[in-house]
């Protein structure tokens, strides 16, 4: 069967060794005229240099304010079986992990409503069903729903939470991301698919500081596992790796942050109080080193993309908490921290920029968290100062500064 | 057919369903790993049983079809079981040893594209581009390609330093993670929004509008009932026309896209970085975009040349400084490069220790 | 007695008549330099000559007839050339090295301090206080001096890893360099102004008024020609008492001193780098402020003990972070250590990489 | 004599070993009764914990509008001689040079006409006396004037410029700070003595990246020294310093910024392209080091203290420019500096306050200085970049980027 429209300039993207989008639009265009259309669009994108989408539209599935992003084509006469392509979040399962039977059906029921496009996965984690019309969206949701899968958030909602696979298949995992994510999800169904937030709130959980899911650079809220204790040492193993051929001086040794590992030739030393648990001499060197004691997480919030003033990385906040099933100590602080930030964030104002504007100290007094020297890089630089009048009678009258 | 009964709020399915035995058993009890080849690791569990992954790109459109052939290989050799990662890569998860080789013939010869793990490049965070959003100045699936069809070897094959994390977004939303990247493309508007008075009226919140632009560029226009752009002040974020669809802001022969190098997101040895902006603007050239992809691969190059071994992007020119950096690169310094945003006093130099270059 | 002509636009006398033959000859010849002791260097020129120097401190305010019997001494010693420093010691220009010994045991007779060369605490650069300016929370002469008193031994003897520059600021004006040294004291106001609003209308402008607060606290009043501040907002800068005088700061009780520490101006090694708040608040206590002299002999006595050689204070501080400053010192980590005005986003840590402490 | 105050709390800063202003007060006081009541007013600011002067007051001498701080007691009937206590800002010579003559010369007048107190020097780096009445500006003017002394700047002028001793005794100096200071000065005497700016302007100038007249921090423009070339080992003057007991690997090779410096126990080396100047090992061995080459200096722009939006210290404007006498080059640069800053900025707005305002953009435009890697730490870290029509033009339609 040959296809409706030409495209050679999206048949340039045939060519060459990475897998080609264009040739997984192709396969689906020989089933589905949504994606056949939604390829020739593209190709005239290409063409023209322009995209040809509205403005988005508000669609979705009764009784949810989100999980389906509308799309509606600029060029409806063009392209009509793409007037409509909406997408469909579908909210995928802690650390992406599938069994062939689950994904066959999630694809037999997408094959018989939508363009048979998908997105393995969406940025935020979720499973991303590419290009549907309206009319099938209330099918589609009653196909996936009866069969336990529900809708991923869109909107001012909190969005689809996310972790990397944790101790699933990870040595170094401080906590159990996906059990954490997985009891999340389930706590906050109403928040993720009733958006009635100020804007968006992103949740994601890695296990160690490798951060694997980007929690620090995309999550308002970042669960970064860390330990509490010594890192413990093989030698054996060190040997090792420098029988082996590394070169433990200036691998480890001289790329150590804060300075804190030695070595003589046959013995690794690390100065544990000074480490700062940056896990590169623990990555680098896994079969001999590992941590011990307490674990739990550190929690950073704040995060987001550039618009509208620089973006932001997440912020320390809470240096350790414990996590552990079910999980009450750290629902709770999330629970404050998001009822702060939606009494007192404006609309489109995540809650990064927020505290930027209320500063720090409202914010840990909320949530009930003491200032901390963690939770700085440095001090501040200026001297302009802000007091309450009882820090005064706390803090300021003792013998001791 | 009647539709069977739909259910609300019952969230994600249990993850544990979707687990292979072996990983069941071994639940947080791995010891290490090891990469064996560029698209092969193993994790040993304490117990000493092992899961070995192998990784497959993928351009992560998929159609159905191509997902149910992973699914009868999954099946073949994995007993059902597979996951994606969170750069959107396949892996198949193996228990038993004696499948791998099978697998990666079986993978070899569907011309599936096996790599990524280790200190190399692996698949690129993207986003929608001119395939779904309304926002895209840029196609980022195809530029995806076209790169990663150049870089190709790096992903199955040679060493880096360490890993470099690729990233593109094809708007300044940036939801594609480009902020922290070590080389990413961020697609780019150069030309201030083309306003639609009668519509902005009728469609649009002028207060909203207003205060919408990061930069104050936007004023009412009461005569019109609409607003006005100062051409001095905006900068062409876009955010106006996002909170009011009737200001148009994309411009064939403007939108384009910059190349930002040096972020990263995790705590091994230095702090997650931003990226910083290494070229300002390119024209957008479909289908290939050759010389984004040229100056993607040069600054690869320059890197994997010159950084000590498990220095990310942004570690090595921090060390070398960036005078350093546009030296060795050839890449011109330009006024774009002088932050004149929220982040300049964080940027400009304060200090008289600069190297010439 | 009839006054002299007047003179305009002169501008300063030249420099040249007033130094040392030997430096005239040997100008833009010196080779190196030698500290002797920690009151004595000498800078030797290529020619071979010597030019030899001691430093003496100064409480900076001097009366004339301290001014008289310095000059006494130069005569006696110097040949009748001396100079300040930029730090406000004394320098005694010696081109005969036998005069050294003579001239430091009559200073020792007169109780004069000689020091503050090499790697020690030399003069604290400071400003008016109660002395002479309308501003000030506290009196800077006054710190000063009690706390030279207790850190004596290191201007005249004691070794410090690097020099350690101290300095005082009466208000956050901050005449006093403050906002780049190694230890230093800012005076603050810590209430919000009280507005006499008869005299604010009649004095002030009060859009001026309005647009001189960084933190938008102040609102005009129209009831009464006058304006509001917003409890909450203020932070005490003082700036609109600075441009309208009828808006009164100053507070017996609440007027007090913070302590600021690990800035930097040289580029050697590290970026020069601001001070950061070490101590948020002490009381005004004189005449001799027991408790901050008590802060910044432990500050300096800690930087003292931890430090590498040539390493200073911010130095020091960033090698082993933030957290283990505090932990060293004993020092309380307050709310007000967390930047929450321009420097906000450049001091949050972005990092799951820090030390317990 | 006894003076007229009680003064228990000023009495006990004569106690103890370093120098006190209280004697020198004290000195002062024996022989005028300005100081006398100016040392009362202070031992009462001592009792109450409150300053007690007014806030300024425009007072000065014929045609000038700077060079003295008006101020008043707020209790002149308890302190009358101290009614009127203004300050005079003499211009000192560069490099804070004096003949024992010269200082006599003003130490003689200052008796006749004022308190007898001084600060040797006040912080911009002026001559500062401590304490007059308005009757006696113009005979202290007329008086100092007549003897080559010329007042210093006061109010929204430029500044007082001060430098470093610079070549005069240091070895280290990149080129002559205290002709050039000297110079400007002169040149400027206009600008210095008739406030007509939009606020105060200060300029800086050390011989080097010691920066000893911390210039990068209390300065709007700072000259700093510096060299294009290598640094000249003097191999047996290292070995002096390693047999004298320096530690060459930690003080100087494991302290170099940017790891350019190796020793091996024998010979010192340097990798100069890669030397960033910094100063520090020259410093720490200036026997054995030199630079060689061309001689120049860095110009820096924009420091101030905190008030309003947070200290800045100097941003790099100028990486590197010639300063040789008549310094035609220097001076027009700083002429279009000034002109820039003072064509667009607001009352009581700094030249760092407007750059941030404006942008580096336009004044480098203005000034004719091309962008550098050398003016950033890093490039920016937003893509919120602003262009011109004619950047398209120039640069990126080029085949190379
Ligand atoms: C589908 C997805 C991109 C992708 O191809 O993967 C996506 C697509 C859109 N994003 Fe996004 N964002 C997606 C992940 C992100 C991320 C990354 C992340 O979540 O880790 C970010 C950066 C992190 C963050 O949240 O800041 C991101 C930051 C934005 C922003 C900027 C938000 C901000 O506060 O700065 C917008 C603008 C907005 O909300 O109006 C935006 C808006 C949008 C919209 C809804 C466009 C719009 O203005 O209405 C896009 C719809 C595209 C379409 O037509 O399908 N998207 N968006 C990702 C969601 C898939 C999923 O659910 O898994
Ligand atoms: C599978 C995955 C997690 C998941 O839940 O999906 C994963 C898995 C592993 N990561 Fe990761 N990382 C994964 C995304 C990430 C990310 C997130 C991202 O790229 O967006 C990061 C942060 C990147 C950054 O800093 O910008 C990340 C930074 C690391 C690092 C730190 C590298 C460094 O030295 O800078 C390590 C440690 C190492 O490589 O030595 C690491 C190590 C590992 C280990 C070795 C952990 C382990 O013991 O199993 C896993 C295999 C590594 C490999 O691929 O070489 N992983 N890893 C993700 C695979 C993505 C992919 O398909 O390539
Ligand atoms: C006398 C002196 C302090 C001293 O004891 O040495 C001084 C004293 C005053 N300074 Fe200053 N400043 C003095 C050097 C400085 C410096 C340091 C420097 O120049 O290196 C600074 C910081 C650097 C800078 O310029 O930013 C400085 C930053 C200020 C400011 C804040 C300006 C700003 O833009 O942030 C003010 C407030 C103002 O101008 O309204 C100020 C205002 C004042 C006033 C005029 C108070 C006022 O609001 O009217 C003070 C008069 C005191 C008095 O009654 O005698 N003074 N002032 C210094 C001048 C002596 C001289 O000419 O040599
Ligand atoms: C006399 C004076 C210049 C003047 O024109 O008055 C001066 C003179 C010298 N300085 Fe300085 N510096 C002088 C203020 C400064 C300042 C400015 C300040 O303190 O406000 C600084 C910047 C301080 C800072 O970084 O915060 C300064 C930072 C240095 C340094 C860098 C120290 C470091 O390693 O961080 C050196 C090099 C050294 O000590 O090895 C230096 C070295 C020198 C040398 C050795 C230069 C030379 O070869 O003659 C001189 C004697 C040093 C000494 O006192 O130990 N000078 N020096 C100033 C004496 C002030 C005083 O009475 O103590
Ligand atoms: S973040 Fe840490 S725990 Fe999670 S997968 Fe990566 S390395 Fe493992
Ligand atoms: S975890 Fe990081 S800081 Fe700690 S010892 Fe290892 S390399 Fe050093
Ligand atoms: S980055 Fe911009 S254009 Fe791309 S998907 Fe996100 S919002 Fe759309
Ligand atoms: S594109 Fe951005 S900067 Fe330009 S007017 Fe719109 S909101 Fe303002
Ligand atoms: S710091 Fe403040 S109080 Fe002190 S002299 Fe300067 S303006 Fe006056
Ligand atoms: S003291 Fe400062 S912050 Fe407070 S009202 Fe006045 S100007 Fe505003
Ligand atoms: S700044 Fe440099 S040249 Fe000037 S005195 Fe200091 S060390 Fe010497
Ligand atoms: S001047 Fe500084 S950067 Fe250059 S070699 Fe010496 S220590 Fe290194």
């Amino acid at each position: 069967m040959s296809l409706k429209h030409k495209t050679p300039m999206l048949d340039e993207l045939e060519k060459g060794p990475w897998p080609s989008f264009v040739t997984e639009m192709k396969k689906a265009a020989k089933k589905s005229p949504m994606a056949e259309d939604g390829l020739g669009q593209l190709e005239k994108s290409y063409q023209t240099k322009l995209g040809y989408w509205k403005h988005g539209g508000i669609v979705g599935v009764l009784g949810y304010g989100g999980g389906v992003i509308g799309r509606y084509s600029d060029l409806p006469e063009e392209f009509p079986e793409v007037a409509h392509f909406h997408t469909i979040r579908i909210n995928q399962p802690s650390g992406w992990y599938y069994t062939t039977k689950a994904l066959r059906e999630i694809c037999e029921i997408w094959d018989r409503y939508g363009s048979g496009l998908t997105n393995m996965h969406g940025s935020t984690g979720d499973l991303v069903l590419l290009g549907t019309n309206t009319e099938s969206l209330e099918p589609l949701f009653a196909e996936y729903s009866s069969r336990g899968w529900d809708l991923g958030g869109s909107g001012s909602c909190l969005r689809t939470p996310s972790c990397c696979l944790g101790q699933s298949r990870c040595e170094w995992a401080n906590y159990d991301t996906m059990d954490v994510i997985y009891n999340l999800t389930q706590e906050y169904q109403d928040e993720l698919h009733r958006p009635a937030f100020a804007y968006k709130f992103k949740i994601k959980a890695a296990g160690c500081a490798c951060d694997c899911v980007a929690s620090i650079a995309r999550s308002d809220c970042a669960i970064i596992g860390t330990w509490k204790g010594d890192i413990l040492i093989d030698q054996a193993e060190v040997k090792k790796y420098a029988d082996g051929g590394m070169n433990i001086q200036d691998e480890i040794v001289g790329m150590c942050p804060t300075e804190c590992v030695s070595y003589d030739g046959k013995e690794l030393k690390i100065n544990n109080p000074q480490c700062n648990r940056c896990m590169h001499c623990i990555a680098k060197m896994t079969r001999a080193l590992r941590p011990s004691g307490e674990r739990g997480a550190t929690i950073c919030i704040g995060s987001k993309a550039p618009i509208v003033v620089g973006s932001l990385l997440s912020w320390v906040v809470v240096p350790f908490i414990k996590v552990e099933a079910p999980y009450t100590e750290l629902k709770e602080l999330i629970a404050r921290i998001i009822e702060w930030w939606d009494d007192n964030a404006k609309p489109r104002e995540r809650i990064g920029e927020l505290i930027e504007v209320k500063g720090m100290r409202p914010f840990l007094e909320a949530i009930g968290v003491p200032p901390q020297p963690q939770q700085v890089k440095e001090p501040r630089k200026d001297p302009f100062i802000f007091f309450k009048d009882e820090d005064f009678e706390k803090i300021y009258t003792k013998d001791k500064y | 057919m009647a539709l069977p009964e739909r259910q609300t709020d019952i969230g994600p399915p249990h993850y544990e369903q979707f687990l292979p035995p072996v990983i069941k058993k071994n639940y947080a009890k791995w010891k290490y790993h090891e990469v064996l080849d560029p698209g092969t690791m193993v994790h040993v569990a304490e117990s000493g049983d092992e899961i070995y992954t192998v990784r497959v790109a993928s351009p992560r459109i998929l159609a159905t079809e191509t997902i149910y052939e992973i699914c009868d290989l999954a099946d073949k050799y994995c007993d059902g079981y597979l996951r994606f990662t969170s750069r959107n890569n396949i892996e198949f998860l193996i228990s038993d040893k004696s499948k791998i080789d099978p697998l990666k013939k079986e993978l070899k010869d569907r011309k599936y594209t096996v790599g990524g793990i280790g200190p190399r490049i692996s698949n690129v965070v993207h986003t929608q581009g001119w395939v779904h959003c309304h926002s895209a100045c840029t196609d980022a699936s195809g530029l995806v390609k076209a790169m990663m069809d150049e870089l190709y070897e790096y992903f199955t094959e040679k060493e880096l330093p360490n890993k470099v994390r690729l990233a593109v977004a094809c708007c300044v939303n940036m939801c594609g993670a480009v902020h922290c990247s070590d080389i990413a493309l961020v697609a780019l508007h150069t030309k201030i929004p083309v306003v639609d008075n009668d519509k902005v009226g009728k469609m649009c919140e002028i207060p909203t509008v207003v205060g919408s632009c990061p930069t104050t560029a936007i004023r009412p226009n009461p005569k019109e009932k609409s607003i006005t752009i100062n051409y001095d002040k905006c900068m062409y974020c876009g955010n106006c026309f996002t909170v009011c669809p009737p200001i148009s802001i994309k411009d064939a022969e403007r939108d384009g896209v910059a190349i930002v190098v040096g972020g990263k997101i995790c705590s091994l040895r230095s702090d997650p970085k931003f990226s910083k902006l290494a070229i300002p603007f390119f024209y957008n050239e479909p289908p290939r975009w050759p010389k984004i992809v040229a100056a993607v691969k040069n600054i690869l190059d320059v890197y994997a040349r010159n950084a000590r071994k498990h220095e990310r992007v942004g570690e090595w020119i921090e060390r070398v400084g960036w005078e350093e950096f546009f030296k060795l690169t050839g890449i011109e310094f330009t006024h774009q490069h002088i932050d004149d945003f929220t982040f300049m006093r964080d940027t400009l130099r304060t200090s008289a220790a600069f190297k010439w270059a």
